[in-house]
């Protein structure tokens, strides 16, 4: 047989809850309303983060700010697959899983006030401190992955990366060591449609960003990345596989930067109103609270009080990010080397 | 003449150099449509079209790449790194082929391209926004590493640059991308690569500087009868003017935002060792930022030299 | 549809010469008895190169060098395809492709001297020096593709590499770039099995190399790279296609490393003598020797005349690459800027 | 004690430490079944298993980053990169992630790793495989960079680095590789990172070199009252040696392999100038390679600095 079909591969769709608020029963996760409900508060408590970053921007309280609104489902529908043994490499538009993990919320905003002492991890969680250059995490997370399987750790590794970051050599390169190594990890790509002003056609020829994983021999599948339920569903899935030996995965979600790429940016510029309306009548909230309202849950004053206690969080959390006191010069050197040189302790001196 | 910002001057060299030759194409994350990050390639694309403009996907290898088989084929291509810090991963193509194309092809291709990005500490940007490596690459022999201080010099270096048979890495200081207004003029004009200037002459004592810098050196000297050597290139440098200068003042301070150890200012400083060190009176002082990485816009003012410690050093080195 | 298949895929994968020597008629692509001779001599002057280079190498009159036995088919077929306005971007193993189109023999010896004078390419040829950082040609050959493609000429740009390239960042993003902007480029990756000691498994889980084309948005499709019939009907095609604007390619070429890396390698630490033999008898020469005996062309009598031929050819060249005169120490500065700086100046002064 | 050759006393130390710390993973191209393309890791696979060394795919930079990311999640992990000019495709992960991450996490995460690479020129091989650019990784401040000299100082320096809490960039000179054999000590010892070692006394002339250069300058100063300081650590460098040496001889020559312009010759020799001065007689002399790519192996003798070469620095700056 001389010309001969000798592969075929299929990329899949997932969506559970639609823009309408409806959800398909056979493929529900299972999840107990207080579950849900915890979901939605963490969509809301990010909403509002991002929103107060923003006007701490504009008022000059804060440095320049990359909003994660639109994003939310992907984010909190990730963070809610994870345990506490799993290792995270966020890129730098995380905000929405660092909330969902607990992360302390003042650290959370010093970062954008232009002090990197925000980037020193508390202990108990198993998170990377991100890196701006976009891509670089991936392969550092798939060193994390062999060290997990090294030790026998019950745990996977989670790595979240923009659609702009699967152009990068090392999203390749460490798609393939994962899958070479059959890792324990999971490739979190949110595809909100554009890296700054490149749109994802202008970033790839590929259909989906899902289908890359054909190249590297594990799975890759597109999901609804404003349905929190089926990034829930696909990512636990994917971490569970991971966490059995089962190898890597990677998961496409369908998401939109509904802001700015940050508060520097003007993307009114390269983006058109009724791409940005449609996007908004899908709006990854909407549709939670559209779907929580039809089980009884949801109702205007409930999210009234869900606003007022993410509104308090976070005012209390600028306060405290505002009280911090500023950086000393010697901090400078803080965790350049494990011991100084003798030249950096000369400098050190003179500061 | 017309008082133009860097920004500004650099746009309309790239605009004319692109009205003039048709080969030069300017290629990078969000040059086209979005103008680049610093409103640079603003208008370019309008008025070009998008095979002049490229925008490309998030691959500065790819980009680097890209240009160099652009530029060996017979274009000039002006790719774009959105900022210094992500050269890194563009290092490989551009160290070891696009500088060292001419001399692999035994001068068969050659590689005119010019690798803009922005460099350099103060605009309260995240990690990796605010480098100044420029040693890195003033290490490939094949290469040359451009570094304007001013709109005028800027538009004269970056018309030289696009002239040029070999790639330079044109370094744009950020910090001064809308602080400094010159006159520049509209029409064409070139500043010789390779060639230092005396933006200041003095007696006592020789102040070495380049891009952003030199504002902060100029300042800092008032007070004094010092000569200031604005470099501009720092591959290859301009040793004789650094030498002769040296040589009437017997002192040399030099001052560079990049961490000491390893910086330019130590091929700068070795140079007057090896060759000019009949003519000191004293040692040669280095003003450089700590051997750290860069840091945030909190810490920024601790880490970059300061116009006291430029006058700090000028005065010791005016004791001998 | 919540879980939906949105995309398949297939990798179709190309024999028209069996081992056997029977072809495929349907697919035999349109070639005189003359042109598959000339097929057949590149192919046997190709490997008495190979064999002089090897034993020259023994003799300590070359340094390491790469054989390049058992592609004669992919890299003869492959350059049978080119016309002489497309360029060519080769890899360090690429002998064949030069030996077929042309390129004077001495100074192929000549680099493997430890002579880089070799790497000046003569003005009537658009091919690339090569360089041994593996998979750094690609990104460079796409930008050759744009420029192709901005001067509305008539060509297309063929880049060679091997399995080993598929892993490295620059080959996605090379990849990558070509998708997006629909370049005149083909991607010809001969799947040697082997990168020195690490075998294809080693490389990727993918099942195929071709495969790796879907996360680009193009064509990748297999061939028996031993089907010197084959490897030419699928880079004309490809090429075709490519030149008439309708985008890249990519062709894995199944073949063989028969011999070592290079000789300063010992293949036997690593790989089974069962694997070599299983190999040795899908030899590239011997089903084409087959298929033109079936056609009344081949009789030991002819092929004694090739080889008496080849090596005619190949012993002229040795003694003329063996009378260049040795690289003055000036040439050290041959072309490291267009002018030298003083420094330079200086140093070449003193040497 | 046993005589043995660089690659032995490597291999040795490998896996004297693999034995006593199971955190020890090799990580690299060929290094498994293969034992590396020099060999150096013979034997390491069959002893210690698939899983503490692993043969990788051809992706330099994706193993600088894996190391980084087991590093930081507590392994040891020791990345072969097979040539030095492979490390460029590599760099962004280590210059500005591997050597940044205790900064950037701010002492959280470490990344103890011991990245191994064969240096330098000599080997008749081709392009890219005989680079000497350790001038780039010391601009890094939170990288070591260690370059032994010979068998001994090669096992106790990679035992040290091996123990060391952060990065290390471990060069090996790759002419050396089998030339010279030393009694190396079957037990475990470790050479202290950052400092130098007078490799022969002096009183005349300071010569400063390392790697494969050592040897050389031990040949060239034969006939005169030489102090030869081997550097051993690159990054940080062990100026205070350097200086004492210089305070007593008054005259120093600076010998390396890489090009001239912006190598580690040019931080020793600043720092001459900066903190030395008043100690010299005349100039500080540098014997390097010129500005020009490393060539192939019929030109590779009149690029590496000679015997000749350096006597005749020697000679110069005893002039003074
Ligand atoms: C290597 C690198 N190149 C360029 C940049 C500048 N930059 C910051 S974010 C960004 C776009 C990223 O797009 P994507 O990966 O889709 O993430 P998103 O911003 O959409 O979250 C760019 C180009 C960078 N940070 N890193
Ligand atoms: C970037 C890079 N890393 C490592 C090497 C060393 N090396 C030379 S050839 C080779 C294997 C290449 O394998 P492949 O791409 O399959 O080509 P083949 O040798 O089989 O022709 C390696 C690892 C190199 N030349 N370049
Ligand atoms: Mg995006
Ligand atoms: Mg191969």
């Amino acid at each position: 047989m001389p010309d001969t079909v000798i592969a075929t591969f299929q990329v899949r769709q997932l969506t559970i809850l639609d823009p309408s608020g409806d959800v398909d029963l056979a493929l529900l996760p299972k999840l107990s309303d207080d579950r849900l409900w915890e979901m939605y508060r963490f969509m809301v408590l990010t909403r509002v983060f991002d929103e107060r970053a923003v006007s701490l921007q504009r008022e000059g309280r804060m440095g320049t700010y990359p909003p994660v609104k639109g994003q939310e489902a992907t984010q909190v529908g990730s963070a809610f697959a994870l345990t506490k043994e799993d290792w995270i490499f966020p890129s730098f538009r995380e905000m929405g899983v660092h909330l969902t993990l607990g992360f302390p919320i003042p650290q959370l905003l010093q970062y954008w006030t232009g002090d990197e002492r925000a980037q020193r991890i508390p202990e108990q969680f198993k998170i990377f401190p991100f890196c701006v250059a976009v891509g670089s995490q991936l392969p550092q997370a798939v060193g994390a992955a062999l060290a997990v399987r090294y030790r026998r750790e019950p745990a996977a590794v989670a790595v979240f990366f923009g659609d702009g970051a699967t152009s990068k050599g090392d999203f390749h390169e460490a798609m393939n060591m994962a899958g070479v190594y059959r890792l324990p990890i999971v490739f979190i790509c949110q595809n909100n449609q554009w890296a700054i002003s490149v749109p994802v056609k202008g970033q790839t020829a590929s259909a989906t960003l899902a289908q890359k994983a054909v190249g590297y021999g594990f799975e890759g599948i597109q999901v609804d990345g404003n349905d929190v339920l089926a990034v829930y569903a696909a990512v636990s899935g994917a971490l569970e596989k991971a966490r059995r030996g089962e190898g890597p995965a990677m998961v496409e979600c369908l998401t939109y930067r509904m802001a700015d790429h940050t508060t520097a940016d003007d993307a009114g510029r390269y983006r058109s109103p009724e791409e940005v309306e449609y996007w908004r009548s899908r709006d990854p909230l909407l549709r939670m609270e559209r779907y929580l309202e039809s089980r009884g849950r949801w109702t205007p004053e409930a999210a009234g009080e869900v606003r007022g206690w993410a509104t308090a969080a976070i005012d209390q959390a600028v306060r405290e990010m505002e009280e911090i006191p500023p950086p000393e010069p010697a901090e400078l050197f803080e965790g350049a080397l494990a011991e100084l040189t003798p030249r950096q302790k000369r400098q050190r001196k003179e500061r | 003449m017309a008082q133009l910002n860097m920004v500004q001057a650099i746009n309309q060299a790239l605009a004319q150099e692109m009205a003039r030759d048709d080969r030069v194409v300017i290629i990078g994350e969000d040059v086209g449509r979005d103008g680049g990050v610093f409103r640079v390639t603003e208008g370019l694309q309008d008025r070009f079209g998008p095979e002049r403009v490229l925008d490309t996907p998030l691959s500065e290898s790819g980009i680097m790449g890209a240009a160099i088989g652009m530029a060996a084929c017979g274009l000039r291509p002006v790719p774009e790194i959105q900022f210094m810090g992500f050269t890194y991963s563009a290092f490989e193509q551009l160290f070891a082929h696009g500088a060292r194309l001419r001399s692999r092809s035994r001068g068969r291709f050659g590689c005119p391209m010019v690798v803009r990005t922005p460099y350099g500490g103060g605009i309260k940007a995240p990690e990796l926004h605010e480098e100044s490596t420029e040693a890195l690459f003033c290490q490939a022999p094949g290469l040359k590493v451009v570094v304007p201080s001013g709109p005028y010099n800027a538009k004269g270096l970056l018309l030289a640059s696009l002239r040029d048979p070999d790639p330079v890495l044109f370094l744009e200081p950020t910090r001064l991308y809308r602080m400094i207004k010159e006159e520049v003029p509209e029409g064409e004009y070139l500043v010789e690569l390779g060639r230092a200037r005396v933006a200041r002459p003095g007696r006592e004592v020789t102040v070495v500087a380049w891009g952003s810098m030199l504002e902060r050196v100029l300042k800092a000297v008032a007070g004094f009868d010092a000569e200031v050597i604005d470099m501009l290139t720092l591959n290859p440098l301009d040793m004789e003017c650094v030498l002769g200068s040296v040589k009437k003042t017997g002192r040399a301070v030099i001052v560079h935002e990049a961490a000491l150890t390893c910086g330019v200012g130590a091929e700068i400083a070795a140079t007057l060792a090896c060759d000019g060190i009949l003519f000191l009176r004293g040692p040669v002082k280095r003003v450089a930022a700590p051997d750290v990485p860069v840091p945030l816009a909190k810490l920024i003012d601790h880490y970059l030299p300061s116009i006291q410690q430029i006058q700090a050093a000028v005065e010791d080195v005016l004791k001998y």
